[in-house]
C-alpha cells in the first residue's frame, strides 16, 4: 500500500512545488517529490538508482535550486 | 587495426581534459590542439574497416571456442546473435564524415588561432568535447549511447556559444537549453519505449527483433517511441520548430564557432537520421512525416533568409534551410536518395564552413553585420571576395561546385521516386538560395561604399584565407568527381536498402 | 490490489512528465520552468526504471548462495537502471548549468520573468 | 487586373511592415521572393496529396490557394511567428510534440 502513497506524494509535491509563491519553499519541497522518486525506485527493485536519486534528487538539485534563489529573487510575482 | 576505432573518441577526450588545464598556456595549448585536430581525420582513414566490442564482449557467434562449448538448444536461439556490450562500428560512410569534422575543426582552430592572441582553454576544452560526442554518436551503434553523447554535443554547444560573448548570447544560450530540456528527455521516452519493446538498445538488435517478427512492427509502444525519438531528432538537427533557435545559434556565435556548431548539428542529423532509418524505414508514415517538415524548413528556412538584412543572420537561416536539403533525401528513402541526402549533408558542412568563416572575415574587419551598412569591400581584397562569391555559388548549385552534383542527384532521386513535386521545390528553392545569396554579395561588396563604413581591423587574417582556400578546393574536387564520396555512401546503404 | 505497482508508476511518470510540460510552458517564472524541465527528467528516468520491474521479482544482483536459472527467472530487467544512473547525473548537471545562466542574466535584467529576460531581443 | 493590383498593394504593405528605416530594391525584392516562394512551395507540397485522395487534394489545394492570395502579405506574419522570444518557441514545440505524436500514431493505420 505504501507505493501508492509514495506516488501520490510524488505528484502533490511536484504540483505543491509549482504553486509556491515563496521560491525558497519551493527548492525545499521539490526535494520532497525527488525523495519520494528514490523511495518509489527502492520499491521497483532499483536499489542503486535510489541511491543516486536520493543524492542527485533530495540534495543536489534542492540546493541548487536554493542557492539560484539566494543569488537572484526570492518571491516569484 | 580495430583498436583504433575508440581512439577517435578518445584522444579528443584526453586532449579536452589536457586543454582546459593548460589554459594561459598560449603556445602548447596551440600545437596540442593543432595536432589533435589533424589526428582525428588520419586516423579515421588509417583504421580498418570493422567493429570494436567494448570489454571484449562480443556477440557469441564471434568467439568460436566458446560456441562449441555451449549447449546445442543455445547455438539455434537469437541469443547468440545479440550484442551484450557498447559496440563501434567503423565504415566508409563513418570515416568520410569523420575526417570532414576533424578538417573543419582544424580549419575554424587555425583561423581561431589566427585572430586572438590568447587562446582560451576552456573554450578548446568545448570544442574537442563536441568532437568526440559528435563523433561518438557516429560510431556507436548503441541508442542510449548516442543520447549521452547527444547531450554532452548540446551542453558544449551552449558552452560554445557562451564562450563567443556575443550581444545576446547568453540568453539564446539559454533558450537553447530549456527547448533542449525538452527535446532530450523526450527523446529518451522514445528510447525508453522501444526498450520497452524490445528489451535492447543496441540497434542492430532492434533492427533484427523487428524484421524477424520478433515483435509486432505495429505494435502501438513501437510507433509512440518512433514518434518521440522523431522529435528528438527535429531538436537535434534544427528542423521546424527548432529551426528558429538554431539559427539565432548559428549568428550569436563567433564565425569559427558558427562553422563548428553548424558541423556538429549536421553530423548528429546524420547519425540520428541513419539510426531513426535503419530502426523505423518500413513504415510509410516515417516517409511522409520527414518529407513534411523538410519541406517546412526548406520553405521557412529560404523565406526567412531572403528578408534579412543582417548577413549573420542571413546565414543561419540559409544553414537551417538546407537542412531541409538533407532531409527530403531521407524522406524519399531510397537508396538513391538516401546517397543524395548524405552527400548534401557532406556538402552542407564544408560550404557553410566556408561562408561562415568567410563572412566572418567582414565581420573581423568592419565590426557591424548589418547589410545596409556595409558595401564596396571588393576592392579591399578582390581574391577573397570572388572565394566567398564561388562559396556561395556552390552552396545555391551552381556546376561544378559539389553543391550542383548533391542537388542534382536530389532532384534525379525525386524523379525516380514519382515525387516531381518535390523535383521542382528543390529547384525552386535552390534559386531562391542562389538569390538571397547574390544579394548579400551585392550589399556587401559590390554596392558603392558608404562614407560612414570605418574599419576596426585593416589587415584580412591571412589564415582565415588559407582556410577558405583549402574549403573551396575540397569544394571544387568533390564537385568534379563525387563518386569519391558517394562510393561509399552507396555501399554504406547497399548494406541497409 | 487496484492497479499493479508497474502500472502505477508508469502513470506517475506521466503525470510529472505532464506536469513539467505544463509549467515550462505557462509559468513565467524562470525558475520555476526549470523546476518543472526537472520533473520532466524525473519522470523519463521514473518510466525508464518501471519498464524493467517485475512483479514479485527480485533485486537485480547476484548474491552468493543464489542459482543462476532462478536468478534469471526473478531477476527484474537490470539494463534500464543502468542506463538511469547515467540519465539521472546528466539532468542534474544540465539544471545546474541552467540555473547558472539564470544567476548571470538576472545581474543584466533583474528579472526573473521569462518575458522580460528571454523574449523578443531588438537590435 | 484585380489581382495584380492586390498583389501591388500588398507588396506596397509588406515594404512599410518590414524596416521603418529608408528602403533598398533590395528589401522589396526579397520580400517578394520570399512572398512567391511561401506560396508556390506550399501549393506544390499540397500537390503531394493528389497520392492520396485525388478529390480530397483538389479541394485543398484550391483552400489553400485562396487562403495564401486573401491573405497576402504572408512575410511579415511569418517573421512574427519566427520571433526569438522563448514563449512562442515553446509554444510551437509543444504544438509539434503533439502533433507529431498524433500524425504518426494515426497515420500508420491509415497510409
Amino acid at each position: 500500500m505504501i507505493e501508492y502513497v509514495i506516488m501520490v506524494i510524488i505528484v502533490l509535491g511536484a504540483i505543491i512545488t509549482l504553486m509556491q509563491k515563496d521560491l525558497l519553499k519551493a527548492a525545499v519541497v521539490s526535494g520532497i517529490t525527488g525523495l519520494c522518486v528514490a523511495f518509489l525506485y527502492e520499491i521497483l527493485l532499483a536499489p542503486d538508482v535510489a541511491l543516486t536519486q536520493a543524492i542527485v534528487g533530495a540534495a543536489i538539485v534542492p540546493a541548487f535550486i536554493a542557492l539560484a534563489v539566494k543569488k537572484t529573487k526570492r518571491t516569484d510575482d | 587495426m580495430n583498436e583504433l576505432i575508440p581512439l577517435i573518441v578518445i584522444i579528443p577526450l584526453i586532449c579536452a581534459l589536457l586543454l582546459n588545464l593548460l589554459h594561459g598556456k598560449n603556445r602548447i595549448s596551440r600545437i596540442m590542439a593543432l595536432i589533435v585536430a589533424i589526428i582525428i581525420p588520419i586516423i579515421a582513414l588509417v583504421a580498418s574497416n570493422g567493429l570494436h566490442f567494448f570489454g571484449g564482449h562480443a556477440p557469441l557467434t564471434f568467439n568460436p571456442s566458446l560456441l562449441e562449448s555451449l549447449p546445442a538448444s543455445l547455438l539455434s536461439s537469437r541469443v547468440i546473435l545479440f550484442h551484450p556490450a557498447i559496440t563501434y562500428s567503423l565504415a566508409g560512410l563513418e570515416k568520410i564524415f569523420i575526417f570532414i569534422l576533424g578538417i573543419v575543426i582544424f580549419l575554424a582552430l587555425f583561423t581561431y588561432f589566427n585572430k586572438y592572441k590568447k587562446v582560451s582553454g576552456p573554450y578548446l576544452f568545448l570544442i574537442f568535447m563536441g568532437t568526440a560526442a559528435v563523433s561518438a554518436m557516429l560510431l556507436s551503434d548503441d541508442i542510449f549511447n548516442m543520447y549521452i553523447f547527444f547531450e554532452i554535443a548540446a551542453l558544449t554547444q551552449t558552452g560554445i556559444i557562451l564562450a563567443s560573448n556575443t550581444e545576446g548570447s547568453t540568453e539564446t544560450a539559454l533558450k537553447y537549453m530549456i527547448l533542449g530540456s525538452i527535446g532530450g528527455p523526450i527523446l529518451l521516452l522514445g528510447i525508453g519505449f522501444v526498450l520497452g519493446v524490445i528489451g535492447s538498445v543496441n540497434i542492430t538488435d532492434i533492427v533484427y527483433a523487428i524484421h524477424t517478427g520478433y515483435v509486432n512492427p505495429y505494435s502501438p509502444a513501437l510507433i509512440i517511441g518512433f514518434a518521440m525519438i522523431f522529435f528528438g531528432w527535429l531538436y537535434a538537427s534544427g528542423l521546424p520548430p527548432f529551426n528558429t533557435i538554431k539559427s539565432l545559434i548559428y549568428s550569436k556565435g563567433t564565425p569559427e564557432s558558427s562553422a563548428i556548431l553548424t558541423t556538429f548539428s549536421v553530423l548528429t542529423m546524420v547519425a540520428f537520421g541513419l539510426v531513426m532509418f535503419r530502426i523505423f524505414g518500413y513504415l510509410s508514415v516515417y516517409k511522409i512525416t520527414i518529407m513534411l517538415f523538410s519541406l517546412l524548413a526548406m520553405v521557412l528556412g529560404v523565406s526567412m533568409a531572403v528578408v534579412q538584412t543582417d548577413y549573420r543572420k542571413m546565414l543561419g537561416f540559409l544553414a537551417v534551410g538546407e537542412l531541409g536539403f538533407i532531409a527530403i533525401g531521407f524522406g524519399i528513402g531510397t537508396k538513391l536518395s538516401m546517397t543524395a541526402g548524405l552527400f548534401q549533408a557532406f556538402n552542407d558542412i564544408v560550404i557553410t564552413s566556408l561562408l561562415f568563416i568567410g563572412f566572418g572575415i567582414v565581420y573581423y574587419l568592419t565590426g557591424t553585420s548589418d547589410t545596409r551598412k556595409l558595401g564596396g569591400l571588393i576592392s579591399l581584397n578582390p581574391k577573397v571576395s570572388i572565394m566567398i562569391l564561388l562559396g556561395g555559388l556552390a552552396l545555391a548549385g551552381v556546376p561544378p561546385f559539389n553543391g550542383f552534383q548533391s542537388k542534382l542527384m536530389l532532384v534525379q532521386s525525386a524523379l525516380n521516386a514519382g515525387f516531381p513535386e518535390i523535383a521542382i521545390i528543390i529547384v525552386l528553392v535552390s534559386i531562391v538560395v542562389f538569390m538571397t545569396f547574390v544579394k548579400a554579395f551585392h550589399s556587401i561588396y559590390l554596392k558603392p561604399k558608404p562614407k560612414d563604413l570605418g574599419f576596426v581591423h585593416k589587415e584580412v587574417p591571412s589564415l582565415a584565407i588559407v582556410s577558405i582556400a583549402i574549403l573551396l578546393i575540397i569544394c571544387l574536387v568533390i564537385g568534379l568527381d563525387p563518386n569519391l564520396i558517394t562510393y561509399s555512401f552507396g555501399q554504406y546503404l547497399g548494406g541497409l536498402i | 490490489m487496484i492497479m499493479d505497482v508497474q502500472l502505477a508508476s508508469l502513470f506517475t511518470s506521466g503525470a510529472l512528465i505532464v506536469i513539467g510540460l505544463y509549467a515550462a510552458i505557462f509559468l513565467d517564472n524562470i525558475i520555476k520552468k526549470i523546476i518543472g524541465l526537472s520533473f520532466i527528467e524525473e519522470g523519463v528516468n521514473l518510466f525508464l526504471v518501471a519498464l524493467g520491474y517485475k512483479l514479485g521479482g527480485i533485486v537485480p544482483i547476484f548474491l552468493p548462495g543464489m542459482t543462476k536459472s532462478s536468478f534469471y527467472a526473478n531477476s527484474a530487467y537490470p539494463l534500464p537502471q543502468a542506463l538511469v544512473l547515467t540519465s539521472i547525473v546528466i539532468g542534474a548537471s544540465t539544471l545546474a548549468v541552467m540555473l547558472a545562466l539564470v544567476m548571470v542574466l538576472y545581474k543584466k535584467h533583474h528579472t526573473l520573468s521569462t518575458k522580460a529576460m528571454l523574449g523578443e531581443d531588438h537590435e | 487586373m484585380a489581382f495584380y493590383d492586390l498583389l501591388l498593394d500588398s507588396l506596397k504593405e509588406v515594404k512599410g511592415k518590414i524596416k521603418k528605416d529608408p528602403l533598398t530594391s533590395d528589401n522589396v525584392s526579397g520580400a517578394t521572393a520570399g512572398e512567391l516562394t511561401v506560396i508556390s512551395v506550399t501549393l506544390l507540397a499540397a500537390l503531394l496529396l493528389t497520392r492520396v485522395n485525388l478529390l480530397i487534394s483538389m479541394v485543398i489545394v484550391l483552400i489553400l490557394a485562396v487562403a495564401l492570395v486573401t491573405n497576402l502579405p504572408l512575410i511579415p506574419k511569418v517573421i512574427k511567428e519566427e520571433n526569438n522570444s522563448l514563449d512562442t518557441m515553446l509554444f510551437y514545440v509543444i504544438l509539434t510534440l503533439g502533433i507529431v505524436v498524433c500524425l504518426i500514431y494515426w497515420g500508420v493505420g491509415y497510409v
